[in-house]
This record gives C-alpha cells, structure tokens and sequence, in this order.
C-alpha cells in the first residue's frame, strides 16, 4: 500500500486492475486505493507475475502493507501460504504494542489529562475512540476549562475579586520574604490590589529584630537570591527519575499482553520449524572478571557501578565481531553476515511477555556507555516507548536468565538472526586449578546457532573467545 | 551639534553610502520627490539615480528586488514609505528575506536593510496609522530596531549594515522633527541591547520608539509624586534583551510595559510574559501594560488621543503598580 | 513515432548529450515518485515528466555563473544545473547529506556554487529575486544573466506584473522562462487568464518574446541561445513561453480530476525524449548499443544517488537553530549573533522556540 | 536512623523501582531479587534510590546482607 500523502496513514483497496497470473511492468496500473480524501490509481514498482492478491476488496490497511505478490517468472505461481509476519511489531506485522489513537482523540485524552498509552481502544483495529477516553477521564469534576476569549473592545480584564476563604492572596515576592522570615501569611493584613499582601505588608508584619536592612537608594534585596540564581520558573523539585510507568494490574483477558504473547508465539514455533538448532554450552571463569568488576565499583558512585551482565554483553559483542556466522540475518534462503553487530537484549516485561531491542554497534561501545544505553532500553522496554529500528534490527540476541537463579538456558533463535547466546547464574563453584582445589566465580554460557549457517567448531570458537574476552575484564 | 532625528537618519544614509559603494537607497519617491518624510532629501544629487533609486508602487516587487540584490552581492537599503504598505511586501520579507538561509542550509544569506515609518498620532486614519513592528518581531531571521533617540537615528543604520541578516528599522513619524544636540563624531552603535534611560526604584518603565518621549515625561510627572521610576527603551523587538529588563525588574519589583501596539498579541505581551517566566519571584504587583485600545485608529483627534497610550494612562498604571500608598 | 523537424543535427555528440540530459531528470523522477510511495520521501513533490526539454534546451545556452531562480517543481532544474542526484535525494530524504542538509526538501532545492537560487514555493514569489539578482550584475557592470523559470500560473500573480515592469523598466539582464503546462494544478489556462496568449502579454512591457515548442528540445535550445546572447549583450530583458505538458499530477495526491486521460495520451505522443530518439534514429545517430548504454549510465547514477540518499543521516537536532541567523565570523558553531543567546530568547537561559 | 524510618525509606525505594509491588503488604521475608522479580538492573537501581533517600551507600560485598526486605531495612536502619 503506498504512501500517496504525508497524512495519509492507511488506504482500502476497491478495485483490481490486474489478476493473478498478469505479466506487469514497472509503471502499470494496478488497482485503484481509496485514501480517506480521494480515490488513486496506484502503479507497480515492480516487474514480474501476479502471484497472489494479500488483501481483499474494501479491507482498510495500513500504509506500506503489502496487497499483492509478484514472482519474478511465471513459473513461480502460488504455493506457499501468506507471506508470515517476520518480526514482533514490524510493519505488517501483528499490532504494534500502543493502540491506535488518532489525532482528535489524543487531543481530547490530552486536555483531559489521560494517558492513552495504556487505554485498549474499543474501536475498529483496537482504534481508542472518544467514549474510551472519556470513560477514562479521571473524577467528573475536571471540566474543560472555557477558552477564555479576549472581550474585543475590554481594554483590561478587571482582576478577578479577592476568592474568600482558603488561599491568602500575595505577591510572589511577599511569598517569598514570609517563606525566608518565617511570618504566617495569613495573619498579615494586606494592602495590596484585591487586599493582597505585599513585601511592604510581610516587612511591617515582622518585628524589627528580624527586619533585613531596608538600605536606600538603589538596594539589591540582599535576602533575595542573586539574580543567578533566579529560578526562571517557581522551584521546581528536580526531575523525578522516571520511575517505569504505572502498571496496569495483570491484563484478565485480551488487551495488549495478550496480543504480545500471541505474536512472541507465532515466532517462536515458526524458528523453532524452520531453523535447524544445535545447542553448545560452555563454563565461563568469571574470577578475573568478578574481581576487576567489584575492585572498579568500589571507586565509583552507586550511580555508575557497573552490574556483571554489562562485562557478559560486551565480550558476547565482541565476539559476533570476530565469528561472523553467528551475528546477521537469513532471509530469502541465503545468510547475509552484518557488518555492524546490534546486540539484542532480551528484556522481560513485568506483567508477562518479552521483547529484544538492540544496542546498536554494541562492539564499539565501551563499558559505560553500553551500562548507560543498557539502563535506558530496559526502562523504555518496560514502558513500551521503542523505537521501531530498536525492534527490528538485532543481529544477534542474549537472554541472561541468571538474575532468577536458572543456571542454564538454551535459547530459541529470533528469526531472520542466526544465534542466540545464554547466560545463567553467576555461581561460586569448585574449580580445580593446576592441582588446586579453590572457590572461583563461574556461569554457564550456551549458544543456540542455526546448523545451515555454522557448525559445532565454527559455534565452539564463539563461546570460547567470550571467555577468553571476559579473561582481560580491563580491556572490554 | 544641534539636529533632527531626520537629518540624523539622512547623514546615517550619507555616511553609509560614501564608506561603502555596494550601499545603495530604494524606495517611492526617495528621489526626485526627496523623500516621502524627506529623510533622502538632496541625496539624489549628491549620488545620482542608480544608487538612489525611485520605484513604481510595486511594494513585493522592489521589496524582492532589493533582497535579490542582496544575495547578488549588494548592500541594499529598500524604503517602503510606512508600515502600512509592507502588508503588500510580507510574502518577500517573510518567505524569503527571514526564511532563504535556512531553508537553503546555510548557503544564501540576505544582507538587507528594510527601513518603514510607522505609528499614528497624526490624523492620517486607520489604514496610515499602524503600528506593527511587534508583528515583525515575532519572525525568527528578522533583525528589529526601533530607534528613538537622534544618536539611534543616527547610529542604527551602519551597524545594521554590516549584519549578512535582514535587519528591519521602524522610525514613529512623530519623531522625525525632534530636534536635540548630537556629537559631531556620532557613528555606528550597537544593535543589539536596551538601555536604561533614566534610574529610579519605585518601577520599571518598559517602552521603545515613538512612545519614548511621553514615557519619559511620565517619569518625570510621577517623580515629583515621589515615584523615581527606571525607564528601559528597548532599541531592539528583535532579539529582546531580557537581561537588562529582568535586572531592572528585579531591582523596582514592578513593570509597565508601555506599547503602541493594540493589546492582544503585542510586544509588551511578549514583555510581560517573559516578566512572569524570568522575574516571577521578584513581582511585587501585577505587570501592567498600556497600549493602544482595540480599535481602528479614528482620524478626528480627540478620538486618536484617547485611543493611543498617553501620559496619564501611564501615570495611572504606573500607581496601580506602586499600589495606592505610593 | 513522429520525429522532431527532420532537420540534419549537425553535432551527434551534442545531440546525444541533450538526450542524457533528459533521460537523467526522466528517471530521477520516477525514482521519486517510487521513493515517496515507499514513504521515504514526505511533504510534496512535484515532478517534471514531459516537460524535460525545457529545462535540458535552455541550461544549454547558460555560462557557469549566471544565475538560476525556478520554482518547487525544480528537481529536473537543479539536476541540469549541476546539483548532483544524491544530494538531490538526500534532501528529499531530510538527511543532512542533502543540498540544504535536510531543511529544504523537494520544494526548496538551493546550491551556492551553481547560483541555483532554488525552488520558490510561493508562485511567482522568485520573479521578484531574479530581478533583483539582475539589478545587482546591472549595478556592479557585470556580463550576467539571471534566468526565472515559472509556470503560467504565476502571469495571475501581481509580482509577475511588477517583476515585468521593474525588469523592462531597469532594463535589467533577465530572461524569463514561462513553463506553460496549461494547468495551474487543477485550473485550465483558459479559466484563469483572458489574455491566453501568455508571449502576447509580454510585448505590453516592451519586452521581447517568443513562443517555443516545449517537446522540441533543439527548438527551445535555439531560442534560449538567441535570448541569452541578447540580454548577456545588454539588450535587455527578454520572455520565453515554452509551450510544454506535465505527464504526471500536479503533486503526489492529485487524482487528476480536472484533465480528460485522451489529451494526457495525445500529449505523450510529443514525448521530448521520444521525439529526440526518433529524429536521432532518423539519421542514423542512435545505434541501439548507445541507446543501451546510455540508459543503464543513467540507472547507475541514480541508483547511486538512492543509495547515498538511503545512507545519509539525519542532521543533528543540536544544529536546529543554525542558519536561522548567520553564524557569526569568529565561533563557527554559536547558532546566532547578538549578545542575546538566541534573538528573540531573551536571557539566554531558553532557546528561541522557549 | 530508627527502624521504622528505615522500614518507610525501604518501602518507597521498592515503590519505585516496581511500582507494581503493594508496598502494605510486602512480605519482610521476601527476597528483593527471586521474589520480587528485581534483576540485577533492578536490584542496583533500589541500592541507589536508598543511597539518595537514606544516605546510606551498600557496597557490593554487603549484598548477600541486604538479600530480603528485613535484611535491607536492617541494613539501612545500622547504617543510617
């Protein structure tokens, strides 16, 4: 489905043009879209057959769909089933996570002050409609307020007339002072416009030991803070730390989760019948790492202590760096090795589910940086802001089991990737070394690779070369 | 020496056109008729018809003209008679005066000089008697002056000059007969701060331009109330120099904002919101504005003077600002 | 196919260049167009399949730095003049690679070192520019031309009417290039003027003009040749109606409501490209083998430009504010000058846009 | 610091960094990390959010201390 505007967001197929079976050259006319202004004749950028039609008439798809497949002969007409869904939330694929919210409804959410990330649409597709956002509007109280409109010809609003009760009306600065000098607002009269208090009001409320030196003349008030400092809007506490988003209480049935799951298990049972898996496993020394790791924290803030899966993720990076079989994609039955290596990071949500967004070129990123950009996917992932290049793109993926205790864990390969690396709980386990029995750090790291890529030894060397990495912990 | 602020402007031509030869004038009647508020007058014969350069009534042609020559290498200084007639040039100072060095990347940019008389007070009716330099300062590539003083008169221009962006300079027709004493050596000054005019506690007066002079006379009225007010002429729309406004606001606690402009989205509502946004802590009482009433400029003159700010109504704002103890 | 006048083309190699010229903006186009149904180009375009001759004849007769001023249909303008393909496309992709580093975009195509002063989007908001561009080589004695590319559209606009005035009264090197397509998007050129003969009008400013077969890409070149020559010798400016045809929309969202598919078709059999083969093949100038390689050069070099376009990067949002006002001589990054951190920002504690 | 600043400091760290945990009914003998599902972004995230509400810096070794609800606002209640 092409995009034939910048605001044209979906389009419905209402006539063929062609049918299966047609030569077509680049250029033809194919079918006829209705968009939501105006019906388009919409031409082929491809030559070859009609093999099959993927939408039928009058359903309303989204931009960049694909509706119809053209094979390259004739020879090729269709056998193989619909075109599978090829990545969790790729275009095409089965709805993103975050319903759909056109722009009017999202303005009302807004002026209502609702968040319509996590509102499941009752609409067409999961669309979130006005009545959704409406009902989940928060207390009936919160009416919108009128815009004011500028009495034409009112030369000044008359100041509204002093509110009884409740709020003690002041100036900023009389706030202030009584803040600093510690004088009770509301027992000072006010003389001010509407019966406010002023700094003249708060200075005479306090007795004169407590009176800062009014100097004459041109005095900068010496209590008020230096014109630095001033705070360009009222003290703002510091940004909070986003804390992960507010959770919805477990999904009961249907909604996003659900969906979530669906899609991660279409995936997996299509890796699981079209990859061909061989599984390796390997004990990590993490001695040399361990002890590196914790003698750097101790030096460092709690804020940027390193955490042990940052030292397994850079060594995995670095080694899909040297064992190109294990990091790029197979598609269209041939395996393109990538040159950059975008390190998925298998990240559980909390209410059930699991996504893999990518460090991007994690092999050149150092230590920090990667516990940075590590920090912040987890907290996004978790909040279901991705970005879609996040999604779509790892060349290879990690799941680090460890946390919860599992020892070893043999992955399932995200399709179009050609490895997965696993990594269990960091244990102290006996060690012999040169006839020495001692305690060291260890875990178990295991590869599922894709046997029509590489084989045992090609899939041996990766593991190994991650522990010689993790070896020399200062040069990750 | 003693001059005008049109003779200050003329030798601001001069002086320009002599130092550089790329400098040349282009307006309605800025020749042979010497100017429509005879700031050109005598220029045609002392540089001839090519550098002063008469036009037909073609505001978006000479205006766009004047930017193509700019980017042809020249240093033009286009009149448009008043700022009534650039409703006619916008799409040329908007879409390609502001807006061609940015779209272009960075490759082009328009080193012109746009001058326009504006403001009201002189019976000239509705459709002569605009004030809209605060709409121009609200276009991001536009440079804004507003000279008041016979040194600005004199100074702005050269300064302006030499900015490789469109620099547009307002002159209040009111004030080309103010007549006042003007070092023999006065040159190029500065373009892009306010200047405190006059030192007082009690508040800030805020104005710029054709408003100078009633402002000050304000102050002068109310000192002897026992209110020294600071008086800010703000020389430039564009940028606003924040600093000095929010030094002196911080200091009297109280501001009025003193705007020819009609009210609703006028300057001294950017002013005024900026007031709030930087100095909210130092605010003592409410910022006051005083501009024009939301009408169009009438002809009879009763009718004009009661429409445009005044010195009593800055007196009466200035009060409400002090507060009735004052 | 009927072929262009069967004059004998007296230089093949010229001729063969003229073709390429045509073929390179044909293609660009179209590769446009898949482009922005693939939803990698946004915004508007505007393409300029079957109106290539005008642009390929009339570059022909211009000196490296006379000026250009054309309008948002201007891609097959910047490509004849000199922009590069990729550079095109990278700006179309809104990636900093792009001839205005992302900030132009189809309609506002602009390249310094070919004095292309770009695609106007405002119709006939350029003519005022090339007269003023013309004024400048006027004043500073200058032997330039500044070429203004519009459609018949813009003859509605007033500033095609001062532009006119001002360039004839100044007699100011200008040559002004009409692109009359007949439609103005979706207005007939007869429901917009009651004066259709658009050379005619010129003649009321006392300015030369003539009337040119727009598929005729010899036509338009001879007539661009005979114009520049005059206005480059001071003879002031001159007017070209090139009579030509848009075989696409006006833009990408256009149904075409407005125009019967029959003169679309009757209209393509004048194909500039065609026309240009048929005369070359005619007199044996166009071996197969030439044809062959001519076209796949063209493929390649745009294939090229989609791929430098595809690895461009967008520019950096940190650089957002620059070229709103001139960087200042010294600082090299500082986005404006003025002790105000951003004109218009105040103090400098919040951007502009703050 | 007393035990029941610390026990409040404790709760609103966890508060935080799992929202979805009901900070009334949190088992003292939970384990942050099994429990509570904290990993070990998690785990360092709720050392920090003590660290800046409580002062109170855990190093590494003292992890294995600092394993369960109790074992943590002890921690912080001696440290405090």
């Amino acid at each position: 489905m092409p995009s034939l505007g910048a605001d044209m967001e979906h389009g419905k197929v209402v006539e063929w043009l062609v049918k299966p079976g047609d030569y077509i050259h680049k250029g033809d006319i194919v079918a006829a879209v209705d968009t939501d202004k105006t019906v388009m004749d919409i031409e082929s950028f491809e030559e070859g057959v009609v093999a099959e039609f993927l939408v039928d008439l009058g359903d309303t798809v989204d931009v960049g769909t694909p509706i119809a497949r053209i094979t390259a002969t004739p020879a090729e007409l269709p056998t193989t089933q619909p075109a599978p869904a090829t990545q969790p939330g790729a275009a095409g694929g089965p709805p993103e996570p975050g319903a759909k919210v056109p722009p009017p409804v999202r303005h009302l959410a807004h002026t209502l002050g609702v968040d319509v990330g996590h509102l499941s649409g009752s609409g067409p597709h999961g669309e979130v409609t006005r009545a959704d956002v409406e009902r989940a509007a928060p207390g009936p109280g919160t009416q919108v307020p009128p815009e004011q409109a500028g009495h034409p010809g009112e030369q000044a609003e008359a100041p509204r007339g002093p509110d009884e009760g409740r709020r003690v009306r002041s100036s900023p600065l009389a706030r202030r002072l009584a803040a600093e000098l510690g004088v009770d607002l509301s027992a000072v009269p006010g003389t001010g416009p509407g019966g406010a208090v002023t700094e003249e009001d708060v200075l005479s409320a306090v007795p004169p030991r407590g009176r800062p030196a009014k100097e004459p003349g041109a005095e900068k008030s010496a209590d008020a803070p230096s014109p630095e400092s001033r705070p360009t809007a009222p003290a703002r506490a510091t940004e909070p730390v986003p804390a992960p988003a507010p959770r919805q209480e477990r999904p009961a049935a249907g909604g996003k989760a659900e969906s979530l799951r669906q899609a991660i298990g279409a995936l997996m049972s299509r890796s699981k019948k079209e990859i061909p898996h061989y599984y390796l496993a390997t004990t990590l020394d993490l001695a040399a790492a361990m002890a590196w790791m914790q003698a750097v924290n101790q030096q460092r803030p709690v804020s940027s202590r390193l955490v042990p899966s940052a030292l397994l993720l850079k060594a995995t990076a670095l080694a899909a760096k040297e064992v190109p079989d294990m990091n790029g994609f197979f598609t269209k039955g041939a395996f393109q090795p990538s040159s950059a290596v975008h390190l998925g990071v298998a990240v559980a949500l909390r209410h059930g589910g699991l996504v893999a967004p990518a460090l991007h070129d994690a092999d050149t990123l150092t230590l920090d940086e990667l516990m940075d950009q590590l920090r912040d996917l987890v907290a996004r992932a978790r909040a279901g802001r991705l970005q879609r290049a996040e999604m779509a793109d790892p060349t290879i993926t990690v799941t680090n089991l460890g946390d919860l205790g599992v020892e070893s864990v043999y992955g399932v390969i995200y399709p179009p990737q050609v490895a997965m690396v696993g990594f269990g709980k960091i244990l102290e386990q006996p060690w012999a070394h040169n006839g020495m029995l001692g305690i060291r750090h260890a875990a178990t790291a295991t590869l599922s690779a894709d046997h029509r890529v590489s084989d045992g030894l090609r899939g041996g060397r990766f593991l190994a070369r991650i522990d010689e990495l993790l070896q020399t912990p200062e040069e990750l | 020496m003693k001059t005008t602020y049109r003779e200050a402007m003329r030798a601001a031509l001069r002086d320009a056109m002599q130092r550089d030869e790329r400098v040349f004038l282009m307006g309605e009647d800025v020749g042979s008729y010497g100017g429509s508020f005879a700031v050109s007058l005598g220029l045609l014969e002392e540089f001839g018809p090519e550098r002063i350069r008469d036009t037909p009534l073609s505001e978006s042609g000479f205006v766009g003209a004047g930017i193509g020559a700019a980017l042809g290498g020249m240093r033009p200084v286009v009149e448009i008679m008043t700022v009534n007639f650039s409703l006619l040039a916008l799409d040329q100072i908007i879409n390609n005066a502001a807006t061609l060095l940015h779209m272009s990347g960075g490759q082009f940019n328009v080193p012109i000089v746009i001058r326009m008389t504006t403001g009201a007070g002189r019976q000239l009716g509705a459709q002569h008697s605009h004030s809209l330099e605060g709409w121009y300062a609200h276009i991001p590539g536009l440079r804004i002056l507003a000279p008041a003083t016979l040194a600005d008169a004199r100074g702005m221009l050269w300064t302006a000059l030499q900015d490789p962006d469109p620099v547009l300079i307002f002159e209040h027709g009111s004030l080309y007969n103010v007549a006042g004493e003007l070092d023999d050596d006065a040159g190029a000054v500065d373009i892009d701060k306010a200047a405190v005019v006059r030192h007082g506690d009690a508040l800030t007066l805020i104005t710029y331009g054709g408003t100078l002079p009633l402002v000050l006379e304000a102050a002068d009225l109310l000192a002897a109330e026992g209110i020294e007010a600071d008086v800010v002429d703000l020389r430039t729309l564009r940028p606003l120099d924040g600093q000095t406004i929010m030094d002196s606001v911080a200091r009297t606690h109280r501001a009025v904002v003193v705007d020819e402009g009609w009210r609703s989205g006028s300057i001294s509502a950017e002013i005024a919101a900026r007031i709030c946004e930087q100095a909210f802590f130092d605010l003592d009482a409410p910022v006051e504005r005083v501009c024009s009433l939301e009408v169009p400029v009438p002809y009879a003159k009763h009718l004009e003077q009661a429409a445009l700010p005044s010195v009593e109504r800055v007196m009466a704002a200035a009060r409400r600002a002090v507060g009735t103890h004052g | 196919m009927s072929t262009v006048r069967n004059q004998v083309i007296r230089d093949q190699d010229h001729a063969l260049h003229l073709l390429r010229q045509m073929v390179r903006v044909r293609r660009l186009e179209e590769k446009c167009i898949e482009l922005y149904s693939a939803a990698k180009i946004r915004g508007f375009l505007h393409v300029y399949i079957g109106e290539e001759a005008v642009a390929a004849g009339v570059m022909e007769a211009l000196e490296p730095d006379d000026a250009v001023v054309a309008t948002y249909r201007e891609h097959g303008h910047a490509l004849l003049r000199g922009v590069s393909a990729g550079a095109i496309l990278a700006e179309m992709y809104g990636h900093a690679e792009g001839c205005c580093r992302g900030r132009g975009g189809s309609m506002h195509l602009f390249d310094a070192d070919a004095r292309f002063y770009g695609g106007n989007a405002i119709v006939a908001g350029g003519l005022p520019l090339a007269v003023g561009l013309a004024l400048a080589d006027r004043m500073a004695g200058r032997r330039r031309v500044t070429v203004c590319f519009f459609g018949e559209g813009a003859v509605a606009e007033g500033e095609f009417h001062e532009s006119m005035n001002l360039a004839a009264l100044w007699q100011l090197p200008v040559l002004f290039c009409c692109e009359n397509n007949l439609y103005a998007m979706g207005t007939a050129l007869g429901r917009s003027e009651s004066q259709t003969d658009i050379a005619l009008k010129a003649a009321g400013y006392e300015i030369s003009a003539w009337a040119v077969d727009g598929m005729d890409v010899l036509a338009v070149e001879e007539a661009a040749r005979r114009a520049v020559d005059a206005v480059r010798s001071g003879g002031g400016p001159h007017f070209l109606e090139l009579r030509t045809y848009r075989f696409r929309a006006h833009s990408m969202f256009d149904p075409e409501l407005y125009r019967e598919k029959t003169e679309v078709t009757r209209w393509m059999e004048r194909d500039p490209i065609a026309l240009l083969q048929g005369t070359m093949q005619a007199a044996g100038q166009l071996p197969e083998d030439t044809w062959a390689g001519l076209t796949a050069d063209v493929d390649a070099e745009i294939s090229a430009a989609v791929g430098f376009a595809e690895n461009g990067t967008p520019e950096p949002v940190s650089e957002l504010l620059r070229f709103v006002y001139s960087d200042p001589p010294d600082a090299g990054g500082a986005a404006n000058p003025g002790g105000a951190a951003t004109p218009g920002g105040g103090a400098g504690k919040e951007g502009a846009a703050g | 610091m007393n035990q029941q600043d610390a026990r409040r400091a404790v709760e609103t760290a966890i508060g935080k960094v799992a929202p979805d945990v009901e900070p009334g009914d949190l088992d003292g003998a939970a384990r942050l990390r099994q429990d509570l599902e904290l990993d070990s972004l998690d785990f360092l995230r709720l050392v920090e959010v003590v660290a800046e509400s409580t002062g109170v810096d855990i190093p590494e070794a003292d992890y294995p201390a600092v394993a369960t609800v109790d074992g943590l606002v002890a921690y912080v209640a001696g440290h405090g």
